[in-house]
């Protein structure tokens, strides 16, 4: 066994592990609800500390793709050609930096879980099912599996919503699932088209990007397909018109899955957009990529736009995630280095902050029940860590220097700029939006005099500290230090098709 | 001899009433015997192509005789089917046997 | 004598049949005294009265044994070739048709252990 | 000579049916599972016999039967789902009244051994007898409920529609017969090939019509009408004997006569499958919308299913072997996925029915809560015909579509696709019933019938099994779909040598 | 004597087949006016009565004088009828039983046509008159003619099955007798073969089946419950009057002349028996008419001495009883016959079948029990519960 061979086992570990801690929760008993909390936090402790190796073994002046791992899974299929499908999985740059946020944010989530009491056991084992697909998402090299694990990361959504949700939750999921799965099935029809076109009788990804760059592909079958893989994804993506799912499911998902959902799965749409649409699909994406541009403009300033006018917290946080979204549509659409660099910077920068808001919130609804922001005021008397990690997560939203967000949306205004200055100069006032909202929230919740129906309102557990704590370290850290992190996506995406310096 | 296609044209003819039939009649009973009408037609044209175009083999007889025993058992299943509904509910018209959408 | 001369024969029987009845039937018109009247025009049930429908409910046993005979009357079909030809056939098939007629008394052994021929 | 060991499971078969017909008969105050568990047995022993069958040289019985891989693998099928059925029905009898369970039983295996047949037909008076003989049963099985006027009305109106389109099929069988002068499968082919001028409307207007027959049996549309009627009267293992035996077996008899009888003219009846399979996967899963009853919803999405199956015959048509191999073996790989689908939930159903005496999708509400694993089975079935991902329904319908992809079929591909997100609603709102929403009355946990759990426990499996691993069902497919190309390809250069 | 084989004086086939079709609806008229004659007095000289007396002499002009009144009579059709179906029912009953009388040999090829499957044509006709009977059952309106004619039906369809099985047995015997080991359903060639013995010689059971069978397929006592008078007033034509009525009488007598010259046939040797296939046309036709005669009468004298059974005992003795034994004879004949063992062990199972049912008959007469299965032989599937 190589190396690398070994190292494979490390990235199948991740699929592997929280299918394994679903297994053996269905055979925990449904009433040992500390057995299957314990059970999760160790998961997701194991799973965090895969993510970070893998993120830290990842060697920059590696290979493109590193970890690699192949194992037949369908063979001497006539029309799947010589090869079958494998199931081949590997990391990239890019890859590597999502592997690390679904780490943190998974294990948070897990933690921030601890307090459901309502059918916790099956409540675990969705959502570990869900995070198996999430990793396997990103690790998939394989064309069949990627979409394999995207359903699977997408399906246990429902339930998720559907059962231990709130406020018009029947609503929300229905309406989630409904729209993510029309998004999957453009997505299938999409590799159907492409297999068909490609011709080579193989779903694997490599030689079916080399096809597309080749010209295998043919140039007007890229511009036909190539909608079709990007509005599937866009719409995990909350790519505007698309996103309408996005509040809505938010403010019905409870805290957990509100973290993952907003911080990592929402990922996997731009994550598809980049592995379906530039690297499969280099014609098409220089074909469509202004329309991106446009849409994802539209996203940013309509996001913040409306944000601005929400009372719900989760309101305005699922508002900013279409915002923020927006620009990593728009750092995408760019088709430069620094754009999409800054892009993947977003997509980890927003999960982690993200993921950080819905935390809190949850943490203010458990004890409140109720999550409009014009019932609350001077909160930093009564819960101040509460105040101050929910005002990290909201400057690092603003982009405030020193947290993450300055980092990736540096990059991505500079990337705007280059090509397309226009809307460049509409992203940054997208940003002055977002710090309004931001502020207004802050003078609103924050400060001002106390309501006394509050007073008794505790701050945060000290597993809640925990894994706060862990994602504001992920966000000032690439806020401080983002070398590692720009060196590693830019390490893959420099190798990316049709992107100029 | 008459003309294969006269056998032919009477079996469609044949046919295309009991197809008529079927779809006309609301009786269980009349239905079937329009079904009836049908099965006789295929006989028709089992046996006249296996006396015109198939001489020395009589695939097309054998046919036939399967048909009639097959239809007789159809009947025979599908009477015992309505005297079952004729005593439980005392119809054997389709359109009132309609405990289910039609 | 050809097959049509043959089979065109039984249908002139079958019309010289027809005008048999027809004639007779027109003959008791001209002879036979007509007079309408109510009361001939009742059904006859042993001088009363009719009681009723005058369709009486048929009892489901007809049904019944109606049924077992079409099942059993088309079988002999399959019979009356292999009674012809069974003698200049291979073993196999001689006994095939016993097998046949087995099975077919299974049948009847059936429907007689559930009652199908029971007349009470 | 004749070949009489072709038929030795078959032989099991039906001698455990008159065994356990004639048990009843003459032990009337036998217990009465006890002949459920012993057509199981029958059933078990049929499956073990058929596994002698596979691997082996095709052989012909006398030119109107054949027994290759393809038999093969319909009658290890019809085994496995007259197994099933009868210990699903062991259950579900014990609270009926008035039903002759001896017949029942016995059908069920008469009904499987039909299948066969029909599976290995290779002439035409053949495929019809078993034909026959697999729809007599299934018009008595649907109506064994005697005393239930539902039960007694769908036997009408399925027996009816039947002899409708089987006077249909064999309107067609005869045209053709008389444009080819013999019934045999191979001769129709070779009759066909050798002809000058092109299509004879009267064969056109036979080929439709046995399309318009076999169309019926399984249920596409516009011959669906008797479906959910059919579906909702039978008693529920019925329902599940309906959905899965009946729709392979028509399978099995369309690409069997369409794949060696019809395939010179593959060019005329392709564009009528493809209708054919667009029509009925969108009615299937608008109407199911709109169901309040779980067997007619079941009945709905099944003829769905029956619609994206379609489009492999279409590509059967294509004219290439490699094609038609392609698409038939994606067939058989999906009606497995979708056989073990449909038997799992059926079992799971009738546990639930059992206990909650309700048949409407209502009556499912708060089963997570009562018998939460009955929940995960029936969900998972339903995600599975849905085709998401780690359940069988996924990858078959995956191998399938793939293997019925030409460039022609490309559209109605991504019509099948939108159809299963269509079907994705519908199946939402039964699981919206059994997980987020409370019970009636109050919330107490039953247990479930040992037998049906066991069941149900392994056929959920099966569908993990065949959605994370379908290598094996594959290669299984593939190898039983070979033999339907093997003599067609085999002919076709026979063909091209001659002068 | 091959003058009937073909067209008579060289005519066209279908003027010669006017001609002999007129001669065999003359001379049935004459037989069947002249046999209702001969039942009643018959009847009444078992009955120690004279019978017809004052019409001619011996009351011979009695059958014309009869038939005279019919067509004088009114016809009615009761309100309550179906029009077309209550009249077109003389016409079903009436003329299918023409039809059997065409295929029928009086004499070497003295016949109005003689056709290769004389014996299939004459059971595919018959059960048309079935229908017949349906229709004036049904047709009439009346709940005693529907109840007849539902009760005949029955009993027509549950003895056509031995029926037809016992002449299959004779059919089978055929096989071996023309030598080339295919059977025959001529009904020429099979008079022909019986020129040594007569079949009820080798298939007395068959024989027994097949006359029992005749009387229920003829309504004549003791099998007559569809047109018992005292029950229901007459059966299924009881609203027919005047020459309608008379049509179903026509139709009875003319089936029960032809069944007996077809049970003459096929079991006692036709023409050919006992004088050979060489003997003047004259002798042939007398021979066939003394044998037919010889039914007619032994029919007759059944009716005058055997009580009516009641329908649940005609039903199983059919069923239970006949059926069994007809289908046993068949499978008995074909393995007789297939390994070639001597005929005389045909004649000697069939003689010991033919005795087990007239035993069973006769224990019938004097039978107490009728419970479970032997109870049921017992009573010649009588069961009363």
């Amino acid at each position: 066994m190589t190396f690398d061979e070994g190292q494979g086992y490390v990235v199948l570990a991740t699929l592997v592990l929280p299918l394994a801690a679903a297994l053996i929760l269905i055979f925990t008993p449904g009433s040992q609800k500390m057995a299957v909390r314990y059970i999760s936090a160790v998961t997701g402790a194991i799973l965090a500390a895969l993510s970070i190796y893998i993120f830290v073994a990842y060697q920059v002046d590696g290979p493109e793709a590193q970890m690699n791992l192949n194992w037949a899974w369908v063979e001497n299929v006539a029309f799947l050609g010589p090869g079958g499908i494998s199931l081949r999985l590997a990391v990239d740059g890019i890859s590597a930096l999502m592997a690390l946020l679904t780490g943190v944010v998974a294990f948070a989530g897990a933690l921030a879980s601890w307090k459901i009491e309502y059918r916790n056991k099956d409540f675990y084992i969705l959502y570990w099912i869900l995070l198996a697909g999430v990793y396997g998402t990103f690790f998939a090299y394989d064309l069949f599996f990627f979409f394999f694990f995207y359903e699977l990361a997408v399906m246990p959504l429902y339930l998720l919503i559907g059962v231990w949700g709130s406020t018009r939750k029947e609503y929300g999921a229905a309406k989630l699932t409904l729209m993510l799965v029309g998004g999957s099935v453009l997505i299938w029809i999409g590799i159907f088209a492409t297999f068909h076109q490609a011709g080579i009788g193989t779903f694997d990804l490599p030689s079916l990007w080399a096809a597309g760059q080749d010209g295998t592909i043919s140039a007007t079958a890229q511009k036909v397909i190539f909608p079709l893989m990007v509005v599937g994804c866009g719409v995990l993506a909350a790519l505007w018109p698309f996103h309408t799912w996005s509040p809505d499911g938010h403010m019905s998902a409870p805290t957990a899955v509100s973290m993952v959902h907003a911080g990592v799965l929402m990922k996997l749409g731009a994550f598809g957009i980049i592995r379906l649409g530039i690297q499969l699909l280099p014609e098409g994406a220089a074909f469509w990529m202004p329309a991106l541009m446009v849409l994802g403009t539209i996203g940013a300033v309509y996001g913040a736009t409306a944000a601005l006018t929400q009372r719900d917290f989760k309101l305005i946080s699922g508002y900013s995630s279409v915002s923020h979204m927006g620009y990593v549509l728009m750092g995408l659409a760019t088709m430069n280095t620094i754009g999409i660099t800054g892009a993947v910077l977003q997509m980890f920068s927003h999960g982690v902050m993200t993921a950080l808001v819905f935390l809190m919130i949850g943490a203010l609804y458990d004890q409140a029940h109720t999550r409009d922001m014009k019932e609350f005021g001077g909160l930093g008397r009564v819960m101040p860590l509460w105040v101050i990690f929910y005002a990290i997560a909201g400057l690092a939203n603003v982009g405030l220097p020193g947290f993450s967000g300055f980092t990736a949306e540096f990059h991505i205004f500079v990337g705007t700029f280059r090509t397309y200055p226009v809307f460049g100069a509409l992203a940054i006032f997208a940003a002055a939006l977002a710090a309004a909202y931001m502020l207004r929230m802050f003078a609103t919740v924050f400060f001002g005099p106390l309501n006394p129906h509050w007073k008794d309102l505790k701050d945060l557990t000290p597993l809640e500290r925990l894994s706060g704590a862990m994602l504001i370290a992920s966000i000032v850290i690439m806020g401080v230090w983002w070398a590692p992190f720009t060196e590693r996506v830019g390490h893959t995406v420099t190798l990316l098709p049709g992107v100029t310096g | 001899m008459v003309p294969l296609e006269n056998y032919l044209a009477l079996s469609a003819i044949v046919f295309a009433l009991g197809v008529y039939g079927v779809l006309a009649r609301r009786n269980a009973v009349m239905i079937l015997m329009s079904v009836e009408l049908m099965l006789n037609a295929v006989n028709i044209n089992f046996v006249a192509f296996a006396a015109y175009l198939d001489p020395g083999r009589i695939v097309g007889a054998i046919f036939a005789v399967f048909i009639i025993t097959v239809a007789a058992a159809e009947v025979g299943l599908a009477l015992a089917i309505v005297i079952r509904l004729f005593r439980n509910r005392a119809t054997a018209n389709v359109d009132e046997a309609a405990t289910m959408k039609w | 004598m050809s097959f049509y001369d043959q089979w065109s024969a039984i249908l002139i029987a079958a019309i010289a049949g027809f005008i048999l009845v027809f004639t007779a039937l027109i003959a008791t018109r001209i002879l036979a005294p007509f007079a309408r009247e109510r009361a001939k025009g009742i059904s006859y049930e042993c001088g009363m009265l009719p009681i009723g429908r005058n369709w009486a409910q048929v009892h489901v046993r007809y049904y019944l044994i109606a049924i077992v005979f079409l099942l059993f009357d088309v079988e002999t079909v399959f019979i009356f070739p292999w009674a012809i030809t069974y003698l200049s056939l291979a073993e196999f098939i001689f006994w095939q048709m016993i097998l046949f007629i087995a099975i077919l008394s299974l049948g009847l052994v059936y429907a007689w252990k559930r009652g199908v021929l029971e007349w009470k | 000579m004749r070949d009489y060991a072709l038929f030795i499971p078959e032989y099991i078969a039906c001698g455990v049916a008159l065994l356990v017909i004639a048990l009843e008969l003459f032990a009337p105050r036998l217990r009465k599972d006890l002949l459920a568990y012993l057509t199981a047995l029958g059933a078990v022993a049929w499956f073990a016999a058929g596994l002698a069958f596979l691997d082996r040289d095709p052989k012909s019985y006398q030119g109107l039967f054949i027994s290759d891989d393809f038999t093969a693998f319909f009658r290890l099928l019809a085994a496995g789902i007259v197994f099933v059925v009868a210990l699903m029905s062991a259950e579900f009898l014990k609270r009926q009244r008035g039903v002759d369970q001896g017949e029942f039983y016995g059908l069920l295996l008469v009904a499987g051994s039909a299948m066969t047949i029909m599976a290995g037909a290779t002439e035409l008076l053949t495929a019809y007898l078993a034909l026959e003989v697999l729809s007599f049963s299934l018009y008595v099985l649907v109506g064994i409920l005697k005393r239930d006027l539902r039960s007694n009305e769908a036997s009408l109106k399925y027996i009816l529609l039947g002899a409708f389109s089987s006077a249909l099929f064999l309107y067609g069988l005869s045209l053709v017969y008389g444009a080819a002068g013999t019934t045999s499968y191979a001769g129709i082919a070779e009759a066909f090939a050798g002809r000058d001028s092109g299509l004879d409307p009267a064969v056109a207007v036979g080929m439709m019509l046995i399309l318009a027959g076999v169309g019926f049996k399984v249920s596409a549309a516009p011959f669906h009408m008797w479906a959910p009627d059919a579906y909702e009267g039978a008693p529920l293992p019925i329902t599940a004997f309906l959905s899965t035996l009946s729709k392979a077996a028509g399978f099995a008899l369309i690409l069997r006569l369409f794949s060696t009888a019809f395939v010179t003219d593959a060019e005329s009846w392709r564009w009528a499958f493809l209708a054919l399979a667009a029509v009925t996967m969108t009615v299937g899963n608008l109407i199911a919308i709109q169901q309040k009853n779980l067997k007619r919803l079941v009945a709905y999405s099944s003829i769905g299913q029956v619609g994206y199956m379609l489009i492999s015959i279409a590509a059967l048509g294509y004219g290439d072997a490699q094609v038609g191999l392609n698409a038939t073996s994606g067939l058989l790989v999906h009606l497995v996925g979708y056989i073990v689908t449909t038997l799992a939930l059926f079992s799971a159903l009738t546990a639930a029915v059992s206990r909650t005496g309700s048949e409407e999708i209502a009556g499912l509400r708060g089963l997570a809560e009562t018998q939460p694993f009955l929940a995960l089975v029936i969900t998972a079935s339903l995600f599975s015909f849905a085709g998401l991902p780690f359940f069988a329904g996924f990858a078959t319908k995956l191998f399938m579509l793939q293997g019925a992809t030409t460039d022609e079929t490309i559209w109605i591909v991504a019509l099948a696709v939108l159809n299963s997100f269509i079907s994705l609603y519908y199946y939402l709102m039964v699981i919206r019933q059994m997980y987020l929403f409370d019970p009636l009355g109050e919330a107490v946990r039953f247990r479930v019938q040992p037998v049906l759990w066991g069941l149900a426990a392994i056929l959920l499996l099966g569908i993990l099994f065949i959605g994370m691993y379908p290598g094996p069902a594959f290669e299984f497919s593939e190898q039983a779909a070979k033999p339907l190309f093997e003599s067609a390809s085999a002919a076709a250069s026979a063909r091209v040598q001659a002068p | 004597m091959m003058l009937f084989a073909d067209p008579l004086f060289g005519l066209p086939s279908w003027i010669d087949a006017i001609i002999r079709i007129v001669i065999v609806v003359l001379v049935m008229t004459v037989f069947v006016i002249y046999s209702t004659y001969g039942e009643r007095k018959l009847v009444a000289r078992f009955q120690q009565r004279l019978g017809p007396m004052r019409t001619g002499p011996w009351g011979l002009w009695q059958g014309f004088a009869d038939a005279i009144k019919l067509v004088g009579k009114e016809d009615i059709r009761p309100k309550n009828a179906d029009r077309w179906v209550f009249e077109l029912a003389p016409y079903a009953t009436f003329i299918p039983v023409l039809l059997t009388l065409m295929v029928l040999p009086f004499a070497e090829n003295w016949g109005v046509r003689n056709l290769a499957l004389g014996v299939f044509f004459v059971f595919a006709v018959l059960g048309l008159n079935i229908v017949g009977i349906l229709m004036a059952g049904l047709g009439s309106g009346n709940k005693y003619a529907l109840l007849g004619a539902v009760r005949a039906a029955a009993q027509m369809i549950s003895y056509e099955i031995p029926l037809v099985v016992s002449l299959l047995c004779v059919v089978m015997i055929t096989g071996a007798d023309t030598g080339n080991g295919v059977g025959t359903l001529n009904l020429n060639t099979i008079a022909a073969l019986q020129e040594d013995r007569p079949y009820i010689v080798l298939q007395p059971l068959a024989f027994l089946i097949f006359f029992t069978a005749m009387l229920s397929e003829l309504h004549r006592a003791p099998f007559d419950i569809p047109v018992a008078e005292s029950e229901i007033v007459g059966g299924y034509f009881v609203e027919y009057s005047g020459i309608r009525w008379s049509m179903f009488q026509l139709t009875e007598y003319a089936s029960m002349w032809g069944f007996a010259v077809f049970g003459s046939v096929v079991f006692l040797g036709g023409w050919a028996w006992p004088f050979g296939v060489d003997s003047h046309w004259a002798l042939q036709l007398a021979t066939t008419f003394t044998k037919a005669l010889a039914i007619v009468v032994v029919i007759i004298w059944i009716r005058t001495t055997v009580p009516r059974l009641r329908i649940d005992q005609l039903m199983n003795f059919s069923w239970k009883v006949l059926l069994e034994l007809s289908f046993l004879q068949l499978i008995v004949n074909g393995i007789i016959l297939y390994y070639d063992w001597p005929q005389e062990l045909l004649a000697l199972t069939s003689a010991v079948g033919a005795g087990f049912l007239i035993f069973l008959i006769i224990r019938h007469a004097s039978a107490r029990s009728t419970k479970g299965l032997l109870g049921t032989y017992r009573t010649l599937g009588a069961s009363s519960s």
